[in-house]
C-alpha cells in the first residue's frame, strides 16, 4: 500500500514548506462566532462547568438518568475517546491508511445513540464511532475500514447500524427509505414504534440528497431523526460556507421541527435526541436537530487544519469540552470519586490497547476478496475473471517469483 | 391449459401485467415514482395497479430521481423490493449517484450483508418524436458500472417473465424497455402466462442464418429482424441474436454464431464511442480472432446528443443502414 | 417523425379504453384546496372579480401601470393565449410533436416577464412561452423546439433569455451560476444593478438542483429570483406530494424573502417580481416568488387531465381567470372599450394566423444538423462520421432511392 | 532562455503553475470548488491562487457536486471561463445531471450560441491506499456521452500545457489527473516553459518499439513504459503510445503503430466492460484487421467495484499482467 500521505502532501523537499496559516478576517470571526454558545436557542442541559441546566420540556426524557447512569455515559465517551486517540496514533504508525478522528464530538455521539432502541436503525456517515459502539458494533470492525482491509465489516441489521457512507449527504434518503419502510410496516404510531436517526455533517446539508431526504421524509411522515453534527468545518470550509442561517433553522422551510442542541453536552443530546424518537414513534416524524459541537482535531489525518483556522478557535472549545463537564458535574456532586475516574481510565487503556493488538494483527485480506459478493447471484463474466486472475497468481506462485 | 393462460399482450401490457404478478406473489414488492399511481405513468405501464394494491405499495413520489432510487434502497435494506420508475431515461441521471454509489456497492461494501433487489424501469430509444432527453439510450453507461445488472427487452413474452424474473432476482436491475414499442400492435404476442420461461440473464438466436450474424438488443431486435427479411429477399440469411442481458454479457451465442458466419454487425441506438457494441467488438475479435473473416461491424446511432426529432429518422440505424453493413462485412 | 400518440396511449383497441377518473377523496380536497384563494399571505392586487385592491408595499411598484400600460398587459395576455391555443391545435393536427400549454398561467408570466428589464437574464424551464414573448422572442422561434425541428433557436444573449430547459429544476443552479457572475461582473448594488429570473413548477421543488440553487443564491448573495409558477399539479401529482407547507415558506430554512403572489393577478406578479429583482439589482437577493396559479389544460398534449383531477378544480379556477379580471376592470373603470377588445382579439387571431403560417411551412432540417455545433472547435472523429453518413445518404440519392 | 523559464516539476506543481498562467493571461477564468481556496485544495492543487487572485476568482464553494457544476455552466453562460475541481473523481456522480444534460449539450441545443468553455477537473485512479470512492477511473462514462471532450494527462508537460489549452479551448473539457502520480519525484520533469507545446488532442508515441504496442493514457502511461523497460532486458521492444485525448480519440498513431507491430495491448485501471479500452479493440480490429497478428489485449481493472485498498495491487493492472499479457500476444 503506497503511502497515504501522498493524498495531501508533497514530497518533502518537493517545495517551500506550507506556510503558516494566515486566517483572514472572516475566518477570525467565525472562529469567534463558533465558540458563542450557539445562541440563545442552543438546548443545554449541561453547562460547560458541570452546572445543571433545568428544562421542563427535556427534564423528563432523562428522568432515568441517576449517577450510576450518567457514570456509564461518562466511561462510553472516555472510551471512545481514548479509542480515537489511538487510532489516531495508529494512522500515524502507518497501520491505519487513514483515521477520521471523532475527538470532541464525543457527547453528540454518545448522546443520540444512547437515545435509540434495539428495534431503531441508525444510518451514520464516516465519522460516527461513538455511535456505532452505542449500537454494539464492534470498534475493532471499524478498523477493518481504515486499514482498507474490508469497505465494512458488521452485522448492520443485528446492531441496526448500517455501513459507514463516505460520499457526502446520500445516506440521509437510504435512511429516509427505511424509515418510510418503518412506516408502512406499521411500526409507527404508538410508544412501541420504531425510528431511524441518520447522521450528517454541517456541509453535508448543502447536498441535494439531503434536501431531497428533507422533503420525502415530510411528505411520508417517515419516523426519521435527522441528527446534524455541526462541527463547523467541512473540511477547510467555516459553515458559513453552507448558510445564512444556523441549520437547524432549514426545517422550517419544511414543516417539521428543528433544534438546536449544545452538542457537547450528553444530557441535551440524549433528552433532544429521546424526545426527537419519541415523536418520530409515535407519528410526528421527522425531526432535525442541530447538535452544534466542534470539531477539535483535524478533518482526517491526512488534513492540515493550521493551514485555515485559528489554534485560538480550538482553545476556546477546550473549554466546553464534552467530558469534562461530565466529570465536573459528577466529582462535585459526589456522583463519582477518584477510583471511578481511575477505573474508567485504565478500562479506557485497555479497551485500546485491545484495538491496538487487534489491528497490528488483522491478518491480510486475501485477492480473491476483490471478486466476492459484487453481485448476490453470480456473473460468468466476473466468474471467468476472477478464475483467469487466480490462476495468473498461481503461475506466480509455481514459479517462486510471488 | 385455460384460455386465459394465453393471452394477447403488448410489450406495454405484458410489463404492466408482470408487475401486477411479482405484486400478487410478494407483498414486499412496490412500485415508486412520477405519475405511476393515480395516472398509471406516462406509458400507463402501472395502470391499474395502484388501485388494487394501495397507495402504500404504489407510490406516486415527489419529483426528483435521487430521492426515487435513493430511498428505494432504504426501503430495500428494510426487506423491500422496490421497483423504481424512471420516466424517461435522458430523467435518470440525477439518480445516478445513487445508482453508482448505493445500488450498485452495497452488496460489494458489505460483504453480501446487504442485499439491493431493486428493480429501475427505464423506457428507453428513440422514434417517438419526442422533444430532448426523451430518446436517449444510456444503457452502456451502467454496463459499464461493476455491480449493477442490466436487461433489455424486445418483445412481450420477455417483457412479461423478465420484469418477474428481475424483481426475484436479489441483485440490483436496471430494465430498459423499448419505448416506442410499448403499445405497437405489431408486437403483440401470445404469452403463456404458463410456460416456463428463459433464464433472464441469457442471450438467444432469435432467427437463425449462415452468411453473417447480427447482435441486437431491446428496440433494435426488430430492425435486425427486419433486415434480415428483407435480405432474405436478396438471398442473404442473417443470423440474428437477441442479447436481452446488457450486464453480464452473454456472448456464448454470438461466438458460436460468428465461428459459423465469420462476420458480425452489432446494432444499436446508443453512440458508439465506448459504448456495449465496442465491448461486444472487443470480445468478438479476441475469441474469434480466427473465424473472423470481416471486422466486426458497428451499426448505431451517431456520437452526438440526440439530434432534433424531425432528423431522428437518420439517426437511428435502420434496415438501411444494417443492409448497408452487411454488404460491406460481406464485401471485405 | 412516429406519432407522439404512442407517448402515453395504447393503441386504439389494444385494451379496455380508460377508464373514467374516479378521483380519491384526498383528490377531492386537493381541488377544495386550489380554487381558495392561495391563503392569507397571498398578495393580490386585482380581485376575479376585477377590483383594484390597495397595498402600501406593493402599490409603488406600478404606479406607472396607467391604462394604457394595463391595456398592454391584456393584450400581452389575449396574444400568448391565443397563440398557445393556435399551437395546441397545431399539435392536434400533426404540425408539432407535442405542445406545453400555458393556458391560465398568462399573468404570471407576463407579469413577471414585464417586471424585467433589458440587462436582466431569464432561465425558463419549458412552459415560459409568456415570458419569451415579454424578452422579445419571436414565439415562431419556440415552436421550433416543439415541432421537433431544433432544439432552440433564438439568440439568449440579446434577448436575455436563456434556452428552454426540459430536465426538471436543473437550469435553477444556471441561473444561479449567472447570477453570480453579476454579482462578480459588478453589476448589483444600485438601481442600474442587474438581476436574474429563474422559472421553475411546484413539482421542481422537491429536486436536490432547486436546493443547491437557494443554498449557492444565499451564501453568494446571487441578485436572483426563483420564480415558482405552482400551478398546482405536476403532471398527475398535486402539491402535497411535494410539499407539507406553502412553498414559498420554503425560502424561510435559507435566510431569504420568501413571498406568495395571486398568480393568476398580472399586477400583483408585474409589482411583486419588480420588487424583487429591486432587492437583487441592490443587493439584496435573493428572493423567493411562489405565483399560485393554475394550469388550466393538461400537462402536455400527451396528457389527460380527466385520469387524475375533477372538473370541478378547473370550473372553479375558471373564476379567477387572470385575462377576465383585466378585461372587467378596465371595462368598469372606462379603461378600455369595445372596440379595443376587439382590436386586441383581431390583433391576437392575426398573431396566431401568422404562427400557423410560417409553421405549416417550416422546412425540414437538414441531416447535417445532427452533426452541426456538436462541439465549438471540430472532433475530427464526428467529422468522419459526419461524413461517412452524407455519402452514404448521397449513394442512397445516387441509386435514386431517396 | 531564462532560466526560471525551465522548471522542474511535479505533476501536482505543473499544473498549479499551469492554472496560475491561466489566470493571468484571462481574469474571465476562475477556480471553484470544494476547498480549493484557503487550503488550497486537498491535494494543494490550487494552492497560492485564492490568496493571488482573491476570493472572487478561486471560490470555495458550498459542499454539492451539482452546485459547483451547475453554477459554473451559468457563469460560462455570462462569458467566465469556469475551472471546477471535484475533490475526488468518486464524488463526481453528483454532478452527472449538470454534465450530461448542461455542460455536453448546451452548445448543441442553442446551435452553437451558448458556448460552454468548462474545465472540469478530476484526479483519477488508484494506488494511493485510501478507503472507498478515492480510487476509481470513471473516464469512460464521459467518453460515452457526446458533447464531452475527455483529457488525460501522465506527465508534467502535458500537465502544465493542458491544463492550458484546455481552459482556452470553447468547449467542455473532462481533465482527468493521475493522483498517485502528483508529487512524485520520479514523474518530476523539466518544462519549458517557452516551449510550444503539443496540441491538446493528439495521442503521441512515447517510445517507439517494433514488437507490440502498449496504448495507455493517465497513471497507466507510466506503468506501460515501466513495462517497456523491463521487455526490453528480455529483447521485447515495446511501442508506447499516451493516448493524451480520450474523447476524442486520436487512434491515427495507434493504426500506424498496429500495422508495424501486428499486436496492441490496451492498459487501463478502469474495469473493461464497455470501456475506453473496449472503443480502441473495437476501432482497431477494424481499420487494422489485415494488420493484427493477434487480437487485441486488454489489461484492465476488474469488473468489480474498486476493492479496499490492501488489494489494490492486485486489482491496478502494473508491469507483470502488462508483460504476460505481451506474452500472450506474441505467442498467439
Ligand atoms: C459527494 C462528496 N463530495 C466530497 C467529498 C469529500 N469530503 C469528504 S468529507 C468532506 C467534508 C464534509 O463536511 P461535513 O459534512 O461538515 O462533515 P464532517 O467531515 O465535518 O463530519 C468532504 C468535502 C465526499 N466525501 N463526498
Ligand atoms: C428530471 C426530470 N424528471 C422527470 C421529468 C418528466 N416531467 C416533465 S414535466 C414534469 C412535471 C413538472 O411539474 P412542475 O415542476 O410542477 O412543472 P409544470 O409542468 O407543472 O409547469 C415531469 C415529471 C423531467 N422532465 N425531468
Ligand atoms: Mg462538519
Ligand atoms: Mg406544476
Amino acid at each position: 500500500m503506497s503511502s497515504p500521505e501522498q493524498w495531501t502532501h508533497p514530497e518533502p523537499g518537493a517545495g517551500p514548506a506550507a506556510e503558516a496559516a494566515q486566517p483572514s478576517p472572516e475566518q477570525v470571526i467565525a472562529g469567534l462566532r463558533a465558540t458563542s454558545e450557539g445562541g440563545e436557542e442552543l438546548t443545554q442541559l449541561l453547562t460547560p462547568e458541570g452546572e445543571r441546566v433545568h428544562s421542563s420540556q427535556f427534564d423528563p426524557y432523562i428522568a432515568d438518568i441517576d449517577d450510576e447512569a450518567l457514570r456509564g455515559l461518562y466511561r462510553d465517551m472516555v472510551l471512545v475517546r481514548r479509542a480515537d486517540r489511538e487510532a489516531n496514533a495508529m494512522q500515524r504508525q502507518g497501520q491505519l491508511g487513514i483515521w477520521v478522528p471523532l475527538l470532541g464530538q464525543e457527547a453528540a455521539q454518545i448522546g443520540s445513540g444512547r437515545a435509540m432502541r434495539k428495534g431503531d436503525m441508525a444510518f451514520p456517515s464516516y465519522r460516527e464511532h461513538g455511535v456505532a459502539y452505542t449500537r454494539g458494533v464492534d470498534l475493532k470492525e471499524v478498523l477493518g475500514i481504515f486499514r482498507c482491509t474490508d469497505h465494512s465489516s458488521w452485522d448492520y441489521k443485528e446492531h441496526g447500524f448500517h455501513p459507514y457512507c463516505i460520499v457526502i449527504g446520500n445516506q440521509v434518503l437510504n435512511a429516509t427509505g427505511y424509515a418510510m419502510g418503518q412506516k408502512f410496516d406499521g411500526k409507527v404510531g404508538d410508544d412501541n414504534g420504531e425510528a431511524t436517526v441518520t447522521y450528517f455533517g454541517d456541509g453535508a446539508t448543502s447536498q441535494g440528497d439531503v434536501h431531497e431526504g428533507f422533503v420525502w421524509a415530510a411528505v411520508y411522515d417517515a419516523p426519521l431523526v435527522f441528527f446534524c453534527q455541526n462541527n463547523q468545518w467541512a473540511i477547510s470550509e467555516p459553515t458559513e460556507r453552507q448558510s445564512r442561517l444556523p441549520l437547524y433553522q432549514r426545517a422550517r422551510g419544511y414543516g417539521f421541527p428543528g433544534i438546536r442542541v449544545d452538542g457537547n453536552d450528553v444530557l441535551a443530546c440524549l433528552a433532544v435526541t429521546r424526545w426527537a424518537l419519541e415523536e418520530c414513534r409515535h407519528g410526528n416524524g421527522p425531526v432535525l436537530i442541530e447538535a452544534f459541537t466542534y470539531r477539535m482535531d483535524a478533518h482526517t489525518t491526512t488534513d492540515d487544519p493550521t493551514r485555515y483556522r485559528l489554534s485560538d478557535e480550538l482553545e476556546e472549545w477546550k473549554l466546553k469540552d464534552p467530558i469534562e463537564r461530565v466529570r465536573a458535574y459528577l466529582a462535585r456532586n459526589g456522583g463519582a470519586d477518584h477510583e471511578f475516574f481511575d477505573q474508567v481510565q485504565a478500562d479506557a487503556d485497555a479497551f485500546a490497547a485491545d484495538l491496538r493488538d487487534y489491528c497490528f494483527n488483522m491478518p491480510e485480506p486475501p485477492p480473491e476478496r476483490i471478486f466476492s459478493n459484487v453481485y448476490a447471484e453470480n456473473s460468468p463474466v466476473l466468474d471467468a475473471q476472477r478464475e483467469e486472475f487466480l490462476s495468473y497468481l498461481d503461475g506466480f506462485a509455481a514459479a517462486g517469483e510471488h | 391449459m385455460a384460455n386465459e393462460d394465453i393471452q394477447k399482450l403488448t410489450i406495454g401490457k405484458a410489463i404492466n401485467l408482470g408487475l401486477r404478478r411479482s405484486m400478487e406473489a410478494n407483498n414486499r414488492v412496490i412500485v415508486m415514482g412520477e405519475d405511476v399511481g393515480k395516472l398509471g405513468g406516462v406509458f400507463r405501464i402501472t395502470d391499474g395497479l395502484q388501485k388494487d394494491f394501495g397507495e402504500q405499495r404504489v407510490l406516486d413520489t415527489p419529483l426528483a430521481e435521487s430521492g426515487i432510487i435513493g430511498t428505494a434502497v432504504g426501503l430495500a435494506v428494510r426487506g423491500f423490493r422496490p421497483v423504481c420508475e424512471i420516466q424517461f431515461e435522458g430523467f435518470i441521471f440525477p439518480g445516478f449517484d445513487q445508482i453508482v454509489s448505493q445500488v450498485a456497492k452495497l452488496h460489494y461494501r458489505t460483504q453480501g450483508k446487504v442485499k439491493m433487489p431493486i428493480v429501475i424501469r427505464v423506457p428507453f430509444g428513440g422514434g417517438i418524436g419526442a422533444v430532448e432527453h426523451h430518446s436517449e439510450s444510456p444503457e452502456s453507461l451502467f454496463a459499464h458500472v461493476a455491480g449493477l445488472k442490466v436487461v433489455a427487452v424486445s418483445n412481450a413474452v420477455d417483457a412479461y417473465w423478465g420484469i418477474q424474473q428481475a424483481i426475484d432476482s436479489d441483485d440490483p436491475i436496471l430494465f430498459f424497455e423499448p419505448k416506442r414499442l410499448y403499445h405497437s400492435g405489431a408486437m403483440r404476442t401470445e404469452v403463456d402466462t404458463t410456460a416456463t420461461p428463459d433464464p433472464l440473464f441469457k442471450s438467444r438466436v432469435v432467427r437463425p442464418g449462415d452468411s453473417v450474424t447480427v447482435v441486437a438488443y431491446g428496440p433494435s431486435v426488430k430492425v435486425a429482424l427486419d433486415a434480415a427479411t428483407a435480405a432474405e429477399e436478396e438471398g442473404k440469411s442473417l443470423e440474428v441474436i437477441d442479447l436481452r442481458t446488457l450486464s453480464p454479457l452473454d456472448l456464448g451465442p454470438v461466438f458460436e454464431s460468428v465461428r459459423k458466419t465469420g462476420r458480425l454487425i452489432a446494432l444499436s441506438e446508443a453512440p458508439s464511442e465506448s459504448s456495449l457494441t465496442s465491448e461486444i467488438a472487443a470480445r468478438v475479435q479476441q475469441e474469434c480472432f480466427y473465424s473472423l473473416e470481416a471486422p466486426v461491424l458497428r451499426v448505431t446511432g451517431f456520437d452526438t446528443p440526440y439530434p432534433p426529432a424531425k432528423l431522428e429518422e437518420h439517426y437511428l440505424p435502420d434496415l438501411d443502414r444494417v443492409l448497408h453493413a452487411v454488404d460491406r462485412s460481406l464485401g471485405w
